[in-house]
C-alpha cells in the first residue's frame, strides 16, 4: 500500500471502532468507587498473614509469586536474545576504544564531571541496594532496586568515559548474577516441594511487621529478583554500549 | 485531588502525543523521558508508589538511555581514532 | 495416579526447564561444547513424559494445583492455580516432543554462541507448557509473553537483514497483540474483579450482556488471533517463519501458532462460557475468518518459491482449518481442533525439517533455483511427498480424525466451512508436492506464477550428519501416519472437559448450554457421511492435479501459459503486495481487524 | 468526569500510538510509538484499581485496615513495565543490527526478502 492508502485504511477502521469505544467507555464501572474484591482481600489479609506492610510486594512475591517467576525468566530471555543479536555478530572486546561522531569536536570531560560521576555512582548503587532491602516494608523491591543499581553504573560511563566503564563491567559476572538470581527464584520455589508443600509456599519464619527482615521466603525471592534484574540490565547496557565502540583494526562486521 | 488527576491525565495524553509526533529521533528521546516523568507523577497521584518508582527507573533512565545509545551508534564513525588520524 | 504423576509434581513441567535454562546461562562459559545439547534434550524428554503422564491419568476432574498454597478463602480466589486437563496436558506433551526432535535436528548447529540457543529453546518450551496448563488469565498472559519473547529472539538468530526485518515485524505485531490482551484483562478485572478463569466465568454469568465484557472478549480474542495468524493478521507469520532457523520454524509452525487458537478456545469455553452474546460473535466471526484464512493461505502457498515461506503460508491455511473446527464450539469441533493441531504439527514439523535439510545440503531455499538439486538424496523427497499428501488430506493418522471431525462439526453447524477445508488442504498439498517434484525430481522447468514471489539465497551450517537430521524427520512423519483410532476416545474426553471447563467445577450452575447444546454436536458426528469418506480423496486428487499442472507447464502450449499468466498476473501481484513486509501495512490491518470485531459485536 | 477523562486518555494513547506505528518511516521512532501503546495499558490497569480517598496499599505509616487502592493491579503493572522494557530492548537491538546490515532505519525501504 502507499502511505496515503494505508492512512486512509487506518482512519476508516478507526471510524468504525470509535462508536464501540465510546459505548465501552460509557459502560465502564464508575471510576474510583466500584468494588475491588480481590485487592481488598489482599489488603485485609496481608499484614496479618505474612507480617509485611507493602502489599504490592506481597502480591508480587507471594500471592502471585508465580507470575513474577515468569517475568524474571522473560527478562532472562530478552537479555539472552539481545546478547545473541548484538554480541553474536561482533564478538566481545572489553578493551576497545569508543567510536566518535564525524565532525563532532572531541570534548574532554572536565575533572568536575568525572568527579561527580565517581562520587554519585557508588551512592546510587548503594541507594539501589537500599531499595532492594526495603521491599517488604516501603515502596521498592528487587526490580526497582536492580534497575537503579545497573543505571547507577552508567554514571561512570558519563563521567569517566566508555573505557573505564567497560573495564568495570565484566560480562561473565553479570551473566552469572543474572542466571543465579533467576535460578535462585526458581530454587526457592522448589524448596517447599521437597517438604511436600505446594511450589512457592512461604515456609520461612515471617518476622515482625515493619521489620526489614519480615516476609519469610519473600526475602529470598526478592533477592533473586534483585540479582537477576541488576545483572540483566547490566548486560543490556554493556551490549548496547559496546555498539558505540570502534571496530578494531582488521576486524569488520 | 480530582483536579490534579485531570491535569496529569491531560499531560500524559499530551506527552504521549509528543512521542508520536516528534519524528526526529533525537527529540523523541527527550519526549520519551518527559512522558516517563509525567507517568511517574501520575502513578504517584494514583497512589501507586511502587509503580511510580519502576517507571522512574525504567521510563526516565534505562529506556531513554537505550534509545540514546542506539542514536549514537547509528551516527558514529566506526574506524578507530588512531587509524583515522593517520 | 502413576508414580510420575504425583499431584505435587504439577509445576515441574514449567519449572524444570526454567531452572535448567538459568543454570545453563550462569555456567555458559564453562560448559564443554556438546553438554548443553544433551542437558536440553534430557529436559525436554522429561517434560514431555511428565505431561503425557498427566494427560493419561487425569480422570473426569482437572488436577487443580494452587501455587504457594493460596487456596480460595470464603469464595474469594487469591492465588494462581494450574488446572491440568487432558487437552492442556497433551499439548504440553506434544510440545515437549517437538522440542526434543527439534533439538536433535539442530544438534551441533549452534556451537559458536555458548549455550544461548538452548537457554532460549528451554524458556520457549516452559512458556508453552505454562500457557497450556494455567487457570489464571494474567498468568496465561505472562507465559504467553515468555513464549513470544523467546520466539522474537530466536527469529533474528541468523542475523541476516531478512531475518532481522522478519523478527521486527513479528515482534511489533505480536507485542501489539499482547497489549490488546492486557487491555482485555484490565476490562475483565474491572467488571469481574478476578483473574482466575472460574471466578471470571462466574462473574460473566452474572452480567452476560455487558458491553465491557464483550469488548474484553474482543480484545483478548484479537491478541490470540494475531498469534494464530488469522486473516487479516496473517502476514507477519510468513515473514518470520521464512527467515527463522529451520529448527525454530519447526516449533513455530508445529505448535506456537496453533496454540493461539487453544488460548482462544479456553476463553470461549471457560471464561465466556455463559455469555450467549460472545458465543454469537465468536461463531459468526471465527467461521468466516477461518474459512477465509484457509483459502487465502492455500492460494498464497501456491504462488511462493521460497520453500520455507511456502510452508509458512500452508501453516496459515491449516490454522484456518483448525479455526473452522473451533468456530462450531461443540465437542466434535473441539476434538477435531485438538486432533488436527497435533496431526498437522507432526506433519508440518517434519516438512520444515526437510526444508532445513535442503537448505543445509543444497545451499538455498529457492524452489526454482534448486530444481533437481535434491536428486542425490531422493529419499528425502519421498518424505516430503508423503508430507504433502498428508497436508492435502490423505486419510491417515490423527489428521484424518481431525479433518473428519472438523468437517462434521462445520457441516452440522452451518453449511459453510467444508469447501474452505477442502480448498485449503488441496492448495497447500499441491504447493508442497510441486516443491518435492521440482527439487527432488527435477520436473517443472517452466515456472508459473510462483516466479513473481520474493526469495533469497540462504544457507545453514552444512557439515551436520544427515542421519541426525533425518531421524527426527522420519520419526515425526511416522507418528503422523500411524493409525490413531485408539486416540479418538481420549480426544473426545479431552474436548468434553475443555468445553465444559467451567461447569465441571459447578461454578456456573445452569449455564452449561451457552451457545450450542450437545444435540447438535451429535448431529455433527452423524452428518455428511458422504463428505467424510469422499472429501479427503477430492482434496488429494485436486492437489495432485494442481501439482501436475504446475510441473507440466513445459508440455503445454506457450500461448496458453502466457494467457493464464496475463489473467492471473495482476491478482498475484496484489496478493504479494498485501504481504509486502511493511510493518505499517500490517498494523493498519490489525486496526481493520479491530473494526471488524467492533462491527460484528454491534450487529451480531 | 475524571473517570471519563481517564478512559478517554487510555483510548487516545492506544489510537495515537497505533497511528504513529502506521505512519512511521523510522524504526527507532516506531519503537517509541509502541511504548505509547503500552502506556495506555498502564493507565487502564491503574485507573481500574484506583479508589477515591484511599491511600497506597502500604501499611507502614497507616495501620492495616485504612482504605487503600488495589495492590493487585499495581503488581500487574509492574510486570507490564518489565515486559515493556524487555521488548523495547529486544526491538532496539534488532534495529541496531539492521542498521549495521543495511545502513538504513527506514521502515519503508527495507523489505524482508528481495523480489
Amino acid at each position: 500500500m502507499t502511505p496515503r492508502a494505508r492512512l486512509l485504511v487506518f482512519i476508516g477502521a478507526c471510524a468504525c471502532v470509535l462508536p464501540a469505544a465510546v459505548d465501552v467507555v460509557m459502560h465502564m464501572p464508575a471510576f474510583g468507587v466500584h468494588p475491588l474484591p480481590y485487592g481488598d482481600a489482599v489488603n485485609r489479609l496481608g499484614t496479618a498473614e505474612r507480617h509485611v506492610t507493602n502489599m504490592v510486594s506481597l502480591v508480587n512475591f507471594d500471592v502471585r509469586g508465580f507470575d513474577t517467576l515468569g517475568e524474571e525468566f522473560m527478562l532472562l530471555c530478552a537479555v539472552t536474545g539481545v546478547t545473541i543479536l548484538l554480541r553474536g555478530a561482533r564478538g566481545e572486546q572489553p578493551t576497545a576504544e569508543p567510536g566518535y561522531a564525524p565532525g563532532r569536536p572531541d570534548v574532554r570531560r572536565s575533572a568536575a564531571v568525572t568527579a561527580i560521576g565517581r562520587v554519585f555512582a557508588p551512592l546510587i548503587v548503594l541507594f539501589g541496594f537500599y531499595v532492594v532491602l526495603h521491599a517488604m516494608t516501603t515502596p521498592g523491591g528487587g526490580f526497582q532496586g536492580g534497575v537503579i543499581m545497573a543505571s547507577g553504573c552508567l554514571l561512570i560511563w558519563m563521567g569517566d568515559g566508555y573505557r573505564s566503564w567497560r573495564q568495570m563491567m565484566r560480562t561473565e559476572i553479570l551473566d552469572a548474577a543474572e542466571g543465579f538470581g533467576a535460578s535462585l527464584y526458581a530454587a526457592a520455589g522448589l524448596a517447599p516441594m521437597v517438604l511436600g508443600l505446594p511450589f512457592l509456599t512461604n515456609i520461612l519464619p515471617f518476622g515482625q511487621p515493619k521489620d526489614l527482615l519480615s516476609g519469610g521466603l519473600m526475602l529470598v525471592l526478592n533477592a533473586g529478583v534483585g540479582f537477576a534484574v541488576a545483572g540483566g540490565f547490566g548486560v543490556l547496557f554493556v551490549e548496547f554500549l559496546e555498539e558505540t565502540r570502534a571496530v578494531p583494526l582488521g576486524g569488520g562486521e | 485531588m480530582s483536579l490534579l488527576l485531570d491535569l496529569l491525565f491531560f499531560m500524559t495524553a499530551v506527552t504521549g502525543t509528543g512521542i508520536v509526533l516528534s519524528r526526529q529521533p533525537g527529540r523523541q528521546v527527550l519526549a520519551i523521558a518527559a512522558n516517563g516523568l509525567v507517568l511517574s507523577l501520575l502513578f504517584t497521584a494514583l497512589q501507586a508508589p511502587d509503580v511510580a518508582f519502576s517507571e522512574l527507573a525504567v521510563g526516565t533512565a534505562a529506556v531513554p538511555t537505550l534509545f540514546l545509545v542506539v542514536l549514537i551508534s547509528t551516527r558514529i564513525d566506526r574506524t578507530p581514532r588512531s587509524e583515522a588520524k593517520e | 495416579m502413576s508414580v510420575w504423576g504425583l499431584p505435587g509434581l504439577v509445576p515441574l513441567p514449567v519449572v524444570l526447564p526454567l531452572v535448567v535454562a538459568g543454570v545453563l546461562l550462569a555456567f555458559s562459559k564453562l560448559l564443554p561444547a556438546r553438554l548443553p545439547d544433551a542437558i536440553a534434550v534430557l529436559t525436554t524428554v522429561t517434560v514431555s513424559g511428565l505431561c503425557a503422564d498427566f494427560a493419561l491419568h487425569i480422570g473426569d476432574q482437572p488436577l487443580v494445583y494452587w501455587f504457594g498454597g493460596w487456596t480460595p478463602r470464603d469464595g474469594q480466589v487469591l492465588g494462581i492455580s494450574f488446572a491440568v486437563d487432558p487437552a492442556g496436558a497433551i499439548l504440553g506433551a506434544f510440545s515437549g516432543l517437538l522440542f526434543t526432535c527439534s533439538l536433535i535436528f539442530a544438534w551441533g548447529y549452534y556451537d559458536e554462541v555458548h549455550a544461548h540457543f538452548h537457554v532460549l529453546m528451554l524458556l520457549f518450551m516452559a512458556g508453552m507448557v505454562g500457557f497450556c496448563l494455567t487457570h489464571d488469565l494474567f498468568n496465561m498472559f505472562v507465559w504467553f509473553e515468555v513464549m513470544s519473547v523467546a520466539a522474537f529472539a530466536l527469529t533474528g538468530y541468523a542475523l541476516r537483514s531478512s531475518s532481522l526485518v522478519g523478527a521486527l515485524n513479528f515482534t511489533v505485531i505480536n507485542t501489539i497483540g499482547s497489549y490488546l490482551i492486557l487491555a482485555g484483562i484490565g476490562l475483565l478485572y474491572a467488571q469481574g474483579g478476578a483473574l482466575d478463569f472460574s471466578a471470571l466465568a462466574q462473574a460473566v454469568a452474572k452480567t452476560p450482556a455487558d458491553p465491557v465484557l464483550t469488548a474484553a472478549f474482543a480484545l483478548v480474542a484479537m491478541g490470540f488471533l494475531i498469534k494464530a495468524a488469522q486473516v487479516p493478521f496473517q502476514p507477519w507469520l510468513a515473514d518470520a517463519h521464512a527467515v527463522a532457523p529451520s529448527p525454530v520454524s519447526v516449533i513455530f509452525s508445529g505448535i506456537m501458532v496453533p496454540l493461539g487458537l487453544f488460548g482462544l478456545a479456553r476463553m470461549v469455553c471457560d471464561v465466556f462460557a455463559a455469555s450467549p452474546e460472545v458465543h454469537r460473535v465468536a461463531t459468526t466471526l471465527l467461521l468466516g475468518m477461518g474459512a477465509l484464512t484457509a483459502v487465502l493461505g492455500g492460494v498464497m502457498a501456491l504462488i511462493q518459491r521460497h520453500i520455507k515461506r511456502l510452508l509458512a503460508f500452508s501453516t496459515i491455511s491449516h490454522t484456518g482449518i483448525m479455526m473452522i473446527g473451533l468456530a462450531s464450539l461443540n465437542r466434535v469441533g473441539l476434538a477435531g481442533l485438538l486432533a488436527y493441531l497435533i496431526g498437522h504439527g507432526l506433519v508440518k514439523a517434519s516438512l520444515f525439517m526437510v526444508a532445513g535439510i535442503i537448505e543445509a545440503r543444497c545451499v538455498g531455499t529457492d524452489e526454482i533455483g534448486l530444481r533437481g538439486a535434491g536428486r542425490p538424496f531422493w529419499a528425502v523427497g519421498i518424505v516430503m511427498a508423503v508430507g504433502a499428501l498428508m497436508l492435502a488430506g490423505l486419510p491417515l493418522g490423527l489428521m484424518k480424525i481431525g479433518s473428519e471431525q472438523i468437517v462434521g462439526a462445520a457441516h452440522a453447524f452451518r453449511q459453510g466451512g467444508t469447501g474452505a477445508v477442502l480448498i485449503g488442504a488441496a492448495c497447500t498439498g499441491a504447493a508442497v508436492l510441486r516443491v518435492a517434484g521440482r527439487v527432488f525430481g527435477g520436473f517443472g522447468p517452466v515456472p508459473g506464477e510462483e516466479k513473481r514471489a520474493p526469495t533469497e539465497q540462504e544457507r545453514e551450517k552444512a557439515d551436520r550428519p544427515l542421519s541426525l537430521m533425518l531421524a527426527p524427520t522420519l520419526l515425526l512423519l511416522m507418528l503422523a501416519v500411524l493409525p490413531a483410532e485408539s486416540g479418538r476416545a481420549f480426544l473426545d474426553h479431552a474436548a468434553t472437559m475443555l468445553r465444559h471447563a467451567s461447569d465441571v467445577r459447578d461454578l456456573v450452575p445452569g449455564s452449561a448450554t451457552g451457545g450450542l447444546a450437545s444435540p447438535s454436536a451429535r448431529r455433527g458426528e452423524l452428518a455428511a457421511p458422504v463428505m467424510r469418506t469422499i472429501g479427503p480423496w477430492i482434496s488429494v486428487g485436486l492437489a495432485i492435479v494442481i501439482a501436475v499442472y504446475h510441473l507440466g507447464r513445459s508440455r503445454i502450449q506457450p500461448a496458453i501459459n502466457k494467457g493464464v499468466d496475463r489473467v492471473l498476473g495482476p491478482w498475484v501481484e496484489v496478493l504479494q503486495g498485501l504481504h509486502g513486509g511493511l510493518i505499517g501495512d500490517y498494523v493498519a490491518w490489525v486496526v481493520v481487524g479491530l473494526a471488524v470485531f467492533a462491527v460484528t459485536c454491534a450487529f451480531a | 468526569m475524571t473517570g471519563m477523562l481517564c478512559w478517554a486518555t487510555v483510548a487516545w494513547l492506544l489510537g495515537i500510538g497505533l497511528y504513529g506505528i502506521v505512519t512511521s518511516r523510522n524504526y527507532v521512532h516506531l519503537v517509541g510509538c509502541l511504548s505509547v501503546v503500552q502506556a495506555s495499558t498502564y493507565l487502564l490497569l491503574l485507573g481500574i484499581g484506583y479508589r477515591w480517598q484511599a491511600g497506597p496499599p502500604i501499611f507502614y505509616d497507616h495501620p492495616p485496615g485504612t482504605p487503600a487502592v488495589d495492590p493487585v493491579v499495581q503488581a500487574l503493572v509492574l510486570t507490564d513495565i518489565v515486559i515493556g522494557a524487555t521488548v523495547t530492548a529486544l526491538l532496539l537491538a534488532l534495529v541496531l543490527r539492521l542498521h549495521k546490515r543495511t545502513g538504513s532505519l527506514d521502515a519503508g525501504s527495507i523489505r524482508p526478502l528481495s523480489r
